[in-house]
């Protein structure tokens, strides 16, 4: 348990998972005497979310990492193992107690266009999770999807527009300020800058950064990228095949990588020259650097 | 969907758009497009006289000065065996369509209420066939599991049956009683699997699809995903078979009918009229021209509308 | 591989099965009396009860069920005594009107049927896959559209109407053809290919302008896949991506709607039959259909959906073999 | 056996491999044509790897697209494309396809469905070599089960019997490399050849391309939207943005001193293992008092 030692004393923490095991089941082909296979996606994973920290999931594709967002998010039951939110076994929790649930975990997906219904409104879309849990609009429809819009650098304006008519980064902001909706104390995204261009994802990424700090809730951030993970998170845990093959404080991973397939992992990301980095830095302040405003393409 | 019984066994429909057009004025861009294509404005302007001769059916016949059912026996030829008088079937001032032939009913007026009955049936069949299939097809692709098992099968066992040989016998073998309502249950029984196989599919996909998970994940309970996240995304599938829908249905009434299984007279149908003809036509085509040619006419406006329409709603897909 | 044909098989009774339940609980439920039927006009109430006796109608209606499958399976004995006719297996009864074995008159009929089936299934496939293939190669042209304008025609004219419409032009007006009239292929084949010739156009054409538009689809999505870009990045002549890169990713899927197709009209093409006078399966079910011949209906019930879900298990098996990735996944 | 005068001219020592000036791409839309690639120039030499990035709609693919002759129909080109000194802009493409696959070949970046999923992977790499080389059907599958074996999957005379279904994502790619090379082509493209496969397998593609260049002296055009992978393999930079080239220039001086605002936002805004997050605007996380780094192993979590 990483962190038990230090941490005890001040914060209990925020999700507890032990032991989270998904195993699916397929059948072949061929009606009630096809062959049955059990694949094991998840196996015996365990790990802590602090309040105010940001964990995150890192693995290549089949590694599980998707399958233990969705079981945290409870999207899906897990076959075995239990999860703890705020001290409470929420692992089977139905009804009032899901609700609750909900009402502090979100999730931000992957494609942006994919996970906002193409049918709705950006209105209808920010809006949804509290008319889902039947809690009242703090000041009206209107004004409070108007602003979780601004909060997410949105124009307010474009409120009765629907997802097509968004870029991929507006799209996502607006998957982020649904999250939001609810006032959660855990968000979870799943791969959420993996689809973005780059120029793109560090704006999402500064944007998470800084809600996190307005807001102080925790982070469980899935990805497959450590260089887009080493920005945001404070501890990373490594997964491979179902497995978590390594844990840590963020720093200590990328410096002093014990396991092997970390190892595999950070050398596998292709470098630039640390050299041209610098003197191109250098060339930049001379110049009193012209930044280019980083506009989203339309 | 039920173009089925019209061509004997099953000849699949193509496919009807996957997934889901971007909205914000589709319906508008459908409509412009729409108007744009010779095709679809042709068929759409026969399809609202037909719709108009159907509605106003009996001020035709006060207009034509004939009833569905009043024999003429001046317009035939008693010597001839009842021939119509005149050449192309008796059509004339007083008989614009022509008359039957041995009992002088008038064509133009039969035809209005034939087709008053076509569009009843066959509008009854695809509202009833679309709400069992769409509700059976959406639980299925959503629920999975022993849901899914269950309407599956159903429907595989369905569609595995002889419909027409079966729909025949069952109703020859029924009372006469209400044959209308008799004709909308069992077009629709056999009628929906054929759309519920389409929405399950893609039920299937959307399920899988992120925002249904994030509505789920936003504490959306199943109704709330099944009829406010998925049942909006199914609109244009939903459109376009249901316009392919009605001219199957249609085609299978006038072919119930023509096998004298369907509409009992005296009540006008294209079907039995057709069937009618059989035994004049070598002496009087027209008989069997006029209500053949509405039939067809009906059929192929109804089945171009609907093809035109998916082109509309796919082309808003692919931009 | 064996596992999933069994597998398969077994579905295949549970809805034969299922079939013939639905079939006989209708049928039992809805029909007037046989036996009154079979006694004809000149009856006594003792002579109704025999034939209930030996037609076994006086029994409970699941032994009657019972007695029905296991004829089918192992053939039944009716009457008794003196009286005792057995039916071998497969036996599907006595047909009420003519008393001749439904499996002999099945048979009997058969042939005709699948004559009409196999002749418009060879013109609808060449004709509508041919213009469905070169319509979608040429997408957008000229050709494409009008072809494919007169596919939607044809797929919409009733096949009574256009078999009506064919007999007043070709047989009676112009002369021809003769009337259609089954005529087997040994007494003389010339004959015999003019009195099916209009059955088969008129069968085949609601299907060829259906395999017209879909084998169209099919092209022009197979050649927006990413295969297609790669084969021709490769440097092969465009005949060659054809033949070898679209036509079969673009056909495999018309294979599998043909077979059910193709099976759902072995079980007799009742409309065009009936208007033709052939003496099909078809006919033969519409004319037991006009008189009420119980077993002559569920015979061709349950024959019709014999081949329907055979039809489907050769396809899947037909679809594992074309498929490669189907293929890898099914053993 | 091969008439066109590129093949016919050989490799023409005094010009480039591939020159290309003034190319722009023009696409109708139903709001009139719409330039896709607008007035780019470019020289690719031979043995070099030149890089082309960009974001998502800024034109790369359609420029290599248009070198290959394989852009969508309805898509209109202008300017000069000259490959070893002939111009290929507005030859028949009877006399293109004699170079595509053969002398110029082209990956593409989703290897699954690029492969046609109805054959198998060693009748696809040897209709290639039949198709441009010619010879027995047993000689072309000699040479695919060689070609597989040079990219690494191993053991090749078996495998070359399997479907593209049957290999994973990184052999996929590999296969896709074995038929581009098996006639040895002067010019390789590789659009966004790594984009779909894991960091892991993306670095052994990236080796193997590298490994195969040098035994081959093969030129190569290497589009992608990832900077790092570029800083990695070409030894050039072109940088695309909505159509048009914003810098081209040696590697090193786009990366050390780029000259274009947007190629120094680019470079900015990669998410980097071992840089200092010096960048400017970026808030480095750990600088935040959070959770107090923990030292002790974590050893429930390893399992």
């Amino acid at each position: 348990m990483t962190g038990s030692r230090g941490s005890q004393a001040d914060a209990p923490p925020l999700l507890r998972a032990r032991d989270l095991t998904k195993r699916f089941t397929t059948r072949g082909g061929g009606g009630p005497l096809g062959r049955k296979s059990v694949f094991t996606a998840v196996d015996s994973v365990s790990f802590e979310v602090f309040p105010h920290e940001t964990l995150a999931l890192v693995g290549e594709s089949g590694s599980g990492k998707s399958t233990t967002a969705r079981l945290v998010a409870k999207l899906m039951e897990a076959t075995d193992g239990t999860i703890e939110f705020a001290g409470r076994d929420v692992t089977h929790a139905r009804g009032t107690d899901l609700a609750r649930f909900r009402n502090d975990v979100q999730v931000v997906f992957q494609d942006p266009f994919s996970s906002l219904n193409p049918r709705h409104t950006v209105e209808r879309i920010l809006t949804a999770p509290l008319v889902y849990q039947g809690l009242p609009i703090p000041g009206g429809r209107r004004a409070f999807a108007g602003e979780l819009m601004e909060r997410v650098g949105l124009n307010p304006d474009h409120l009765h527009r629907y997802p097509a008519q968004f870029s991929g980064g507006q799209a996502q902001r607006i998957g982020i300020a649904r999250a939001l909706a609810v006032g959660p104390k855990l968000v979870i995204c799943d791969e959420a800058v993996s689809a973005l261009d780059v120029s793109v994802q560090a704006q999402v990424m500064d944007l998470l950064l800084r809600l996190q700090r307005e807001s102080g809730f925790s982070y469980l951030f899935i990805a497959h990228d450590l260089a887009v993970v080493r920005r945001i998170s404070h501890r990373i845990a490594v997964m491979k095949q179902g497995v978590i093959v390594e844990s840590g404080p963020c720093a200590e991973v990328f410096e002093r990588p014990r396991d092997p397939y970390t190892r595999t992992l950070l050398a596998a990301i292709p470098r630039i020259d640390p050299e041209w980095d610098r003197r191109r830095r250098e060339g930049a302040a001379e110049h009193a650097s012209i930044t280019a405003s980083p506009e989203e393409l339309p | 969907m039920a173009t089925t019984t019209l061509h004997e066994a099953q000849p699949s429909l193509p496919s009807p758009p996957t997934g889901a057009a971007p909205p914000g004025g589709t319906a508008r861009r459908v409509l412009r497009e729409l108007r744009r294509d010779i095709g679809a404005v042709l068929s759409t302007a026969f399809l609202v006289l037909i719709v108009l001769m159907a509605l106003f059916a009996p001020l035709i016949g006060t207009l034509a000065g004939h009833g569905p059912d009043t024999f003429d026996s001046a317009a035939v030829d008693k010597d001839l065996g009842g021939l119509p008088k005149g050449s192309l079937g008796g059509i004339s001032g007083d008989h614009w369509l022509g008359v039957e032939p041995q009992n002088g009913r008038d064509i133009l007026v039969r035809i209005a209420y034939g087709a008053r009955i076509s569009m009843l049936i066959a509008v009854s069949a695809t509202l009833l066939t679309t709400v069992i299939g769409v509700v059976l097809g959406l639980l299925a692709g959503f629920y999975g599991r022993w849901v899914d098992q269950v309407i599956s099968r159903l429907m595989d066992f369905l569609m595995a049956f002889p419909a027409l040989i079966f729909m025949i016998a069952v109703l020859s073998a029924l009372p006469a009683g209400n044959r209308p309502v008799l004709l909308v249950i069992v077009l629709s029984v056999f009628g929906w699997p054929y759309l519920a196989r389409v929405v399950r599919g893609q039920t299937l996909t959307l399920t899988g699809r992120e925002f249904v998970e994030a509505a789920r994940a936003s504490g959306a309970g199943s109704r709330a995903l099944i009829f406010a996240e998925i049942l909006p995304n199914l609109r244009s599938t939903i459109i376009v078979m249901t316009t392919l829908a009605v001219p199957g249905y249609i085609g299978t009434e006038a072919g119930l009918s023509f096998l004298g299984v369907g509409v009992t007279p005296p009540t006008a149908s294209w079907g039995q009229m057709i069937a009618n003809s059989v035994s004049w036509y070598q002496v009087d085509p027209m008989y069997f021209v006029i209500p053949g040619a509405f039939l067809f006419g009906t059929v192929l406006a109804l089945t171009v509308v609907g093809d035109r329409l998916r082109h509309a709603l796919d082309a808003g897909e692919a931009s | 591989m064996l596992r999933y044909v069994a597998g398969r098989l077994s579905w295949v009774l549970v809805i034969l099965l299922a079939v013939c339940v639905f079939t006989y609980v209708i049928f039992f439920q809805l029909s007037p009396d046989p036996a009154v039927m079979i006694c004809g006009k000149t009856c006594t109430p003792e002579r109704i009860d025999t034939i209930r006796t030996s037609l076994g109608l006086d029994r409970p209606f699941l032994q009657q069920l019972g007695d029905f499958l296991r004829g089918i399976v192992a053939g039944r004995d009716y009457g008794s005594g003196a009286n005792l006719v057995h039916c071998p297996a497969p036996c599907l009864g006595y047909s009420f009107q003519s008393g001749q074995s439904v499996w002999e008159m099945v048979l009997e009929r058969l042939p005709v049927s699948v004559t009409v089936a196999v002749g418009a299934a060879v013109l609808w496939l060449l004709g509508g896959v041919t213009i469905g293939l070169l319509s979608g190669v040429k997408e957008g042209t000229w050709w494409d559209r009008s072809t494919m304008a007169l596919a939607l025609g044809g797929s919409s004219i009733p096949p009574y109407v256009l078999a009506l419409a064919l007999q007043y032009l070709l047989v009676v007006k112009w002369q021809v053809l003769p009337f259609p009239a089954a005529i087997p292929f040994g007494d003389d084949p010339v004959a015999w290919f003019q009195s099916y010739l209009m059955p088969w156009i008129v069968l085949a054409i609601g299907y060829a302008c259906l395999y017209a538009r879909m084998t169209r689809a099919n092209v022009i999505d197979t050649l927006a896949e990413n295969f297609m870009r790669t084969a021709r990045a490769k440097g092969l002549g465009p005949v060659l991506i054809l033949r070898r890169h679209a036509l079969r990713p673009a056909l495999t899927p018309i294979v599998t709607i043909f077979g059910m197709d193709f099976a759902g009209l072995l079980g007799g093409a009742l409309i065009t039959e009936t208007v033709f006078g052939l003496n099909g399966v078809g006919k033969m079910a519409s004319d037991a259909i006009a008189k009420n011949d119980q077993p002559v209906i569920m015979a061709v019930t349950l024959l019709a959906a014999f081949f329907v879900v055979i039809g489907n298990v050769v396809v899947d098996l037909l679809y594992t073999a074309l498929d490669p990735r189907v293929r890898t996944t099914a053993s | 056996m091969t008439e066109s005068p590129a093949h016919r001219a050989g490799p023409d020592e005094s010009a480039d491999l591939l020159e290309v000036e003034g190319l722009t791409v023009t696409f109708p839309t139903t709001r009139g044509p719409v330039d896709v690639v607008r007035d780019n120039t470019f020289t690719l030499r031979n043995n070099e790897t030149l890089g082309i990035v960009g974001e998502s709609g800024s034109g790369k693919s359609m420029t290599a697209l248009a070198v290959m002759g394989l852009l969508p129909r309805g898509a209109r080109t202008s300017g000069s494309i000259r490959f070893r000194g002939t111009e290929l802009l507005g030859r028949p493409d009877a006399e293109l396809r004699r170079l595509r696959g053969n002398a110029m070949s082209m990956v593409f970046q989703d290897p699954l469905s690029s492969l046609n999923p109805y054959y198998t992977v060693g009748l696809q790499i040897a209709e290639v070599y039949r198709c441009h080389r010619g010879g027995s059907r047993r000689a072309a599958r000699r040479m695919a089960i060689d070609a597989l074996g040079r990219v690494g999957i191993p053991d090749p005379a078996e495998r070359v019997d399997r479907y593209p279904h049957q290999f994973s994502g990184g052999q996929r790619q590999r296969i896709m490399i074995a038929m581009a090379l098996i006639c040895e082509p002067a010019l390789l493209i590789a659009d966004e050849p790594t984009t779909a496969l894991d960091v892991t397998v993306q670095s052994q593609i990236l080796e193997l391309l590298a490994e195969l260049k040098r035994q081959t002296g093969t030129g190569m055009l290497f589009i992608t939207h990832d900077l790092a992978v570029i800083a990695t393999i070409a030894q050039r930079v072109l940088v695309m943005r909505d159509g048009e080239q914003l810098e081209y220039a040696d590697t090193e001086r786009v990366f050390s001193a780029p000259r274009h605002p947007y190629t120094r936002m680019l470079l900015e805004s990669i998410p980097r293992i071992d840089d200092e997050l010096a960048a400017p605007g970026v808030v480095s996380p750990t600088a935040r008092p959070a959770r107090p780094t923990d030292p002790a192993p974590a050893q429930e979590e390893v399992r």
